[in-house]
């Protein structure tokens, strides 16, 4: 069961640094879906000449980023609802070509931000239980996806694990996610449990363990 | 004697719209949603409607406004939360109006079924999930989906960019979205353009709804931008 | 079971009469694909003034009539794989979509040919049981479609009735058939068996009867 | 560095195409039939194929000649019948190539399945016929339908009109037909175009096939046409 374990929160990595990580991890030439909010954050780091093209699920191919004020089109938005643009080679779509992309396996990544993630890859990110239940796009995303990225911080405001042993939220998908990207380290899904590939330097392995509901390794 | 499915009576439009019916409404946010012919709705007055759509509505306008006049029985969407939707989450917490939550792909798949002439099919979508609850499932290659069906409507209200008097639609960028599938998910497809044109100057090449699945149209030249008419504080009626 | 029963056959309506016959029976404005052959006769007939969309499976709506020998385009063929015009306000789309116009009951009318018809509608008109199998569209055709003519003649060449209480051949679509066009006579399938709508002037009722095996009524 | 799909060499483009690799072929009759990539198929030597497409090839040129050269295992088709088909009559009529036929609709909703990421689907097509035998039946609103499965395929040949580098793809008239479903459903699209344009060029309302479902493009400027070759005798290799 998860409990409060962190009285004090150390800071770790920026959600700019974190966005960096995700960025390096794209190969050139990958499509992807970069969820709203923190995720959208991703696109800016793209180095190294790499060429992505971005997808949004309300049927553009090719996104660009947000116009200029005087650019502004309503009917060119993405799946935030917020005014974007096309770039060169871009395409339109309706919803169910766009989310044959997505569902028949052709996006390459998302990446998704998370209120619980299991360590066998379960994520919880769409409902705290409460209020009015509201899916989106959140749960075709996990399912065909061929890489699911979850970019979160590592404890929730009140100091709580979010990777967890068992979710205790509604699910978006089962044994989904195959990596982490945390403010305090960068994870992947495994048989053994969490597996750090990157630990930021403020943190401890043991930190870690003790901030994290679920056998943590390197 | 030619084909025209072009109208120019609203009342007309929606004469046999009637209560208990099942509408689809295009549009995702407020890109290609159909907001004269909601409020076309409003003044038809039919009730205790089904609704489906993407979204629930945002202010007084357009969706927003048909669920304000309580004409909503239900609203099978992927998505009711909005930071501009007042009506819906009224109505909602107070149990007067019902919510099926569909994942946006899901939703979007089981429309265009409904027009492809397919009852049900297998997804791996919400498996594992509370929104899997209840259905049935079925392993393919060693990996578990689940069964889901089609999903029919009465009416489509839909936005387009451009028709012709055959029902060929053309649509604007991102306004596209659900509209195409709503348009062959639907008995009776009603669709509102900004602009009509001569089927000589129609491509055969570009149109995205061949005119088979259209059955009426009417042209809006210049439709209400919802969030423009939100932050003026536009009511409807 | 079937046997021969008509040694001397007696000669009904021409195929264009029969062609006249179903384009009589076609609504304006209604979406109709007329099947490889003789059915194909039919579009020649529609007369006061309506306008009939003609829809071809392998991706084109609003079919016109062959081209001149000048205007021939080998990328423009209709599903018998000859080449055709498109009219204006006619479109293009990819098989999936086409056939989701038919399979999703967006095609009004088809027309068909026919080995055997019985008496519930079934159909047999894609196989003789030997030689390469090879179905086409006739299948989804009679399936999907609102409502399937069949125009055929009444006897095959060795005099042998086509509309039976049983086929014996491999089906098309069970129940499927709801009006008959032969050159002896146009027939509704009904729960009491092939109803005459319209007897050739050259048949009498019992002589229909006895070229058909299967209960036929006025 | 950019994205560019466009590749110069046919062997280069087809140097991984494999022994017993299932291949989707598009093209209704001649119109979309991709024979430049046929032909580089043959010069490949790829064995053991299985094919889907909906016919089963011309003459002995394109995919009758592929056949001819006893490269195909099986066809997996709508309609194998064809006036000027040569090859595969010959090695069907010796029991030397298997075929399994599928109603042509059947045929195309099971590719789009494959790149929707359905596994399957129900269908009143085929209800009641021989080629139901063997299908898992179930009721929809007391109507009987079969189950579809989804069809996968290795590799799709594809013929199109114009691309640009990003593997965006635009068709010419009927010539559309099988090749966009078939670009979805195949784990590598490989693309024969008479025109290659600049991204800037690209019209987003008016791609068909996205470069997403785009692997590999190469140019053929004047392809072959099927019936004239035929009419000339021709003959691959």
């Amino acid at each position: 069961m998860k409990k409060i374990i962190a009285l004090e929160i150390i800071s770790g990595w920026d959600r700019n640094t974190i966005a960096s990580k995700i960025a390096k991890d794209l190969p050139h030439g990958s499509y992807v879906n970069l969820g709203i909010g923190m995720p959208e954050l991703v696109s800016q780091y793209i180095e190294g000449g790499r060429e992505i093209v971005y997808h949004s699920e309300n049927g553009l191919l090719g996104m660009g980023p947000p116009p200029q004020e005087n650019e502004i089109d309503l009917d060119l938005i993405n799946a935030g609802k917020k005014p974007v643009t096309i770039l060169p080679g871009g395409s339109f779509c309706h919803h169910a070509d766009s989310f044959s992309m997505i569902r028949g396996g052709h996006i390459d990544y998302c990446v998704l931000g998370a209120m619980e993630v299991s360590i066998k890859g379960d994520l919880a990110n769409w409902s705290t239980g409460t209020g009015i239940p509201a899916v989106g796009g959140a749960m075709d995303l996990v399912a065909g996806s061929k890489h699911v990225f979850v970019m979160t911080q590592h404890l929730t405001k009140e100091g709580e694990p979010k990777l967890v042993k068992q979710c205790s939220l509604p699910l978006t998908g089962a044994s989904v996610v195959s990596r982490i990207y945390s403010d305090y380290a960068t994870l992947d899904i495994t048989d053994k449990g969490f597996k750090v590939l990157e630990l930021n330097e403020n943190i401890t392995l043991d930190y870690l363990q003790m901030v994290t509901d679920g056998n943590v390794y390197q | 004697m030619k084909i025209n499915k072009i109208m120019n009576e609203m009342s007309d439009l929606l004469s046999d719209v009637f209560d208990g019916a099942t509408i689809m409404i295009g549009g995702f946010g407020e890109a290609g949603s159909p907001i004269e012919l909601l409020h076309g709705l409003i003044d038809n007055g039919a009730k205790n409607l089904t609704i489906i759509a993407n979204n629930a509505g945002n202010g007084r306008v357009g969706l927003g406004a048909l669920i304000g006049q309580n004409q909503v029985k239900k609203v099978i969407c992927s998505f009711a939360r909005s930071a501009k939707g007042i009506t819906f989450p009224e109505l909602y917490a107070k149990g007067k109006i019902e919510l099926e939550v569909v994942p946006q792909g899901t939703l979007a798949e089981r429309i265009r079924a409904a027009g492809a002439g397919i009852p049900g099919f297998y997804t791996a979508t919400g498996v594992g999930t509370p929104l899997a609850e209840g259905k049935e499932e079925k392993l393919f290659n060693g990996k578990k989906y689940i069964l889901e069906n089609a999903l029919h409507a009465d009416f489509a209200f839909v936005k387009a960019d451009v028709a012709d008097r055959y029902g060929n639609l053309t649509y604007n960028k991102t306004a596209r979205n659900f509209n195409p599938i709503m348009c062959m998910a639907a008995k009776q497809s009603i669709v509102q353009v900004r602009n009509i044109i001569d089927p000589k100057d129609t491509d055969p090449e570009q149109v995205v709804t061949p005119g088979i699945f259209v059955n009426r149209i009417i042209k809006i030249e210049n439709p209400i931008i919802e969030s423009k008419a939100i932050a003026e504080g536009a009511v409807y009626p």
